[in-house]
């Protein structure tokens, strides 16, 4: 258990905090270590839960800070009324994907794998402010790159980008690259070793 | 028979690949080419400006594509040359693992999204320090710089693109705007025979919609004969020039029911607000067969 | 004991509220009567002090909020010092130099700029004294005109409006025009003289 003072003193600071705190932070305040911050955090979010509170400690974008509980949603959607609707589209999503992976990435090695322009899709991004240049590239003509911000993490409710599932986890499974292969079949050999008996697709054209 | 390719508003390629061989389980050899790519034309018309590289690729893709079918469509050469089958199974590996990775991607993208929903259920607390902290901080004012506070500005009157989705359809604005009534604004604006760019006949209008149907508009006067489209340069201004009594048609209007308009719109306006993930199905855009959908340079 | 998804709803609302709520504003959106919500409140308050939390709810100007309890007055103190919540963030700093550069300036007109409601941020905005209410736009319902203050100028150190950078400099040339015309309002001479074309002196008058 931590003591009393500790974990008032972090709720005190958290309460009046505008944006995640980091645990280094927090601990310099309140002049305990940085674990004892990271227990203190910890043992309130299993408190406030035990107590169904509406409310927790929520540890995004590298800092913890105070959120409603979501089965709190409903209330607070009405009373916060510019809910947070604004969806971002298909294609939106999957050029933030590929930055948040890939990152940083240019916009010409975005479009490569998009296989269209990415302009506008990019733009709406940084807008948004889910992602920033971050940098330019050694090459001629220097072009930007780009990585995702904090504010990507937060929307995420995710602490860092390690968090996100791992790439490896979106390969394609069997079934998926046995469909494609067999979508991009290339007949001409199978014809050859197997004779007459490729015959389902011939008769369409 | 042959497989029909309606076309609905993929972000290119890959999109409309993946679709087809996932989704409809269709075999790339049904599959009639020629709609992919002037699907692909006409987005690359209604671009202001064509990315190179990204039509390079597509380029490269139709190409392969095509070959692959070609091959498949002719009767195997007896002996087969061993570098020529090698060079065709890289071709295919080549748009395999393009597959594979914009697959991956979009797989990617579906989770993200998960999270961004589930994470929108929590709401951070934003109110600060009460009353009196709040006039102990130090004035954030005096952090900004003028540079800063301009670049702020700037960022918040750049036009933002609308290209966010609604969460259901009934959000979107659909712009009505017949195709009619597109052509009777081109012909307001047609001069007896001066040529006039395509571009001044979309001037001032208000969004891409009716850019779009502007365009139709013009091609369906010039399928009637009612005017002459000319392009004289790659990706230069599409001229557009009314046709003397003499030498033009009337306009039929009977024939522009089969535009169908209450259909047409809405179904161009949804491609524009981007399609939401499940509604492919209705966002066809209802082109009549027999249209000449691409404008080439004489 | 008033029932956990009571409080919890209570609680989550009151986390987000950025002003003071007024319990019938509570009870409206919890859907319980007023007393319920009264009741809840003062229960929250003792579980809160029994808890020995860092926080409590206060009722101020009529309405509950959450504020940190006195006993951590230290720790706030440090914290909020030290600036870490002194930053103006991205969205209250974007509205501050939209009012800057299009002053005289309606709620609504800044809403349709920004793309969000801008109540929260145009309160804290006048709350710090950069913005003020300058006058009433003679269109029906006589909506207020807000403009920056002298202690906006002060604290940029400039001597007047005309001292901003001009806002072309900051515009990608396409967007220029559109940008500027965006946020002008229609005053009846000055538009028809002038128009759009006049965008680098748009920030001075």
């Amino acid at each position: 258990m931590i003591d009393r003072s500790i974990t008032a003193a972090v709720e005190a600071i958290l309460l009046v905090a505008t944006e995640p705190v980091e645990p280094g932070v927090l601990a310099q305040l309140v002049e305990v270590p940085r674990a004892t911050v990271e227990d203190a955090c910890a043992q309130l979010v299993s408190e406030y839960s035990h107590d169904e509170r509406g409310f927790t400690i929520g540890r995004v974008a590298g800092g913890y800070r105070f959120q409603t509980d979501a089965t709190q949603a409903p209330y607070v959607e009405r009373f916060v009324l510019e809910g947070q609707t604004a969806r971002l589209s298909g294609p939106a999503l999957e050029t933030l994907a590929i930055v948040a992976y890939k990152q940083p990435i240019s916009r010409a090695q975005l479009s490569a794998i998009r296989g269209v322009n990415v302009d506008a899709t990019l733009r709406t991004l940084v807008q948004r402010g889910y992602v920033e240049e971050s940098g330019h590239e050694p090459t001629p003509g220097n072009p930007s790159l780009f990585s995702t911000t904090s504010v990507f993490l937060e929307k995420l409710g995710i602490d860092s980008l390690t968090d996100l599932p791992p790439l490896a986890d979106f390969i394609p499974d069997a079934h998926v690259v046995e469909a494609l292969e067999r979508g991009l079949r290339i007949p001409v050999a199978a014809a050859a070793s197997n004779g007459a008996a490729d015959s389902t697709g011939d008769g369409s054209d | 028979m042959g497989y029909e390719v309606q076309t609905p508003a993929f972000e290119g390629p890959f999109d409309l690949l993946l679709h087809l061989i996932l989704k409809q389980e269709v075999d790339l050899w049904e599959i009639s080419l020629a709609p992919i790519i002037d699907e692909y034309i006409t987005r690359v018309a209604e671009l202001e400006r064509v990315d190179l590289d990204v039509a390079t690729e597509f380029l490269l893709i139709a190409a392969t594509l095509v070959e692959l079918k070609a091959r498949r469509l002719l009767p195997a050469p007896e002996p087969i040359d061993l570098d020529e089958e090698l060079a065709r199974w890289e071709e295919r590996d080549y748009l395999l693992a393009r597959l594979l990775e914009c697959k991956t991607f979009q797989d990617a993208a579906h989770a993200i999204h998960e999270r961004l929903t589930l994470a929108s259920h929590t709401f951070a607390r934003l109110a600060g320090p009460e009353h009196p902290f709040c006039l102990l901080s130090p004035d954030p004012l005096e952090q900004v710089s003028l540079v800063q506070l301009a670049k702020a500005a700037a960022k918040g009157l750049t036009p933002r693109p609308d290209l966010t989705v609604r969460t259901d359809a009934d959000h979107i604005t659909v712009a009505r705007v017949s195709v009619r009534e597109a052509i009777e604004a081109v012909l307001a604006l047609l001069p007896a025979r001066e040529p006039v760019p395509f571009r001044d006949l979309v001037r001032g209008v208000s969004s891409k919609i009716e850019a779009i149907v502007r365009f139709l508009a013009c091609l369906e006067l010039f399928k009637q004969g009612m005017i002459d489209l000319d392009q004289c340069d790659n990706f230069g201004d599409l001229q557009v020039r009314m046709l003397a009594p003499g030498e033009s048609a009337e306009l039929d209007l009977e024939s522009l029911a089969e535009w169908g308009d209450e259909e047409a719109a809405p179904a161009l306006a949804a491609a524009e607000h981007e399609e939401q993930e499940h509604a492919h199905e209705h966002e066809f855009v209802a082109v009549p067969a027999s249209w000449p959908v691409t404008v080439m340079p004489s």
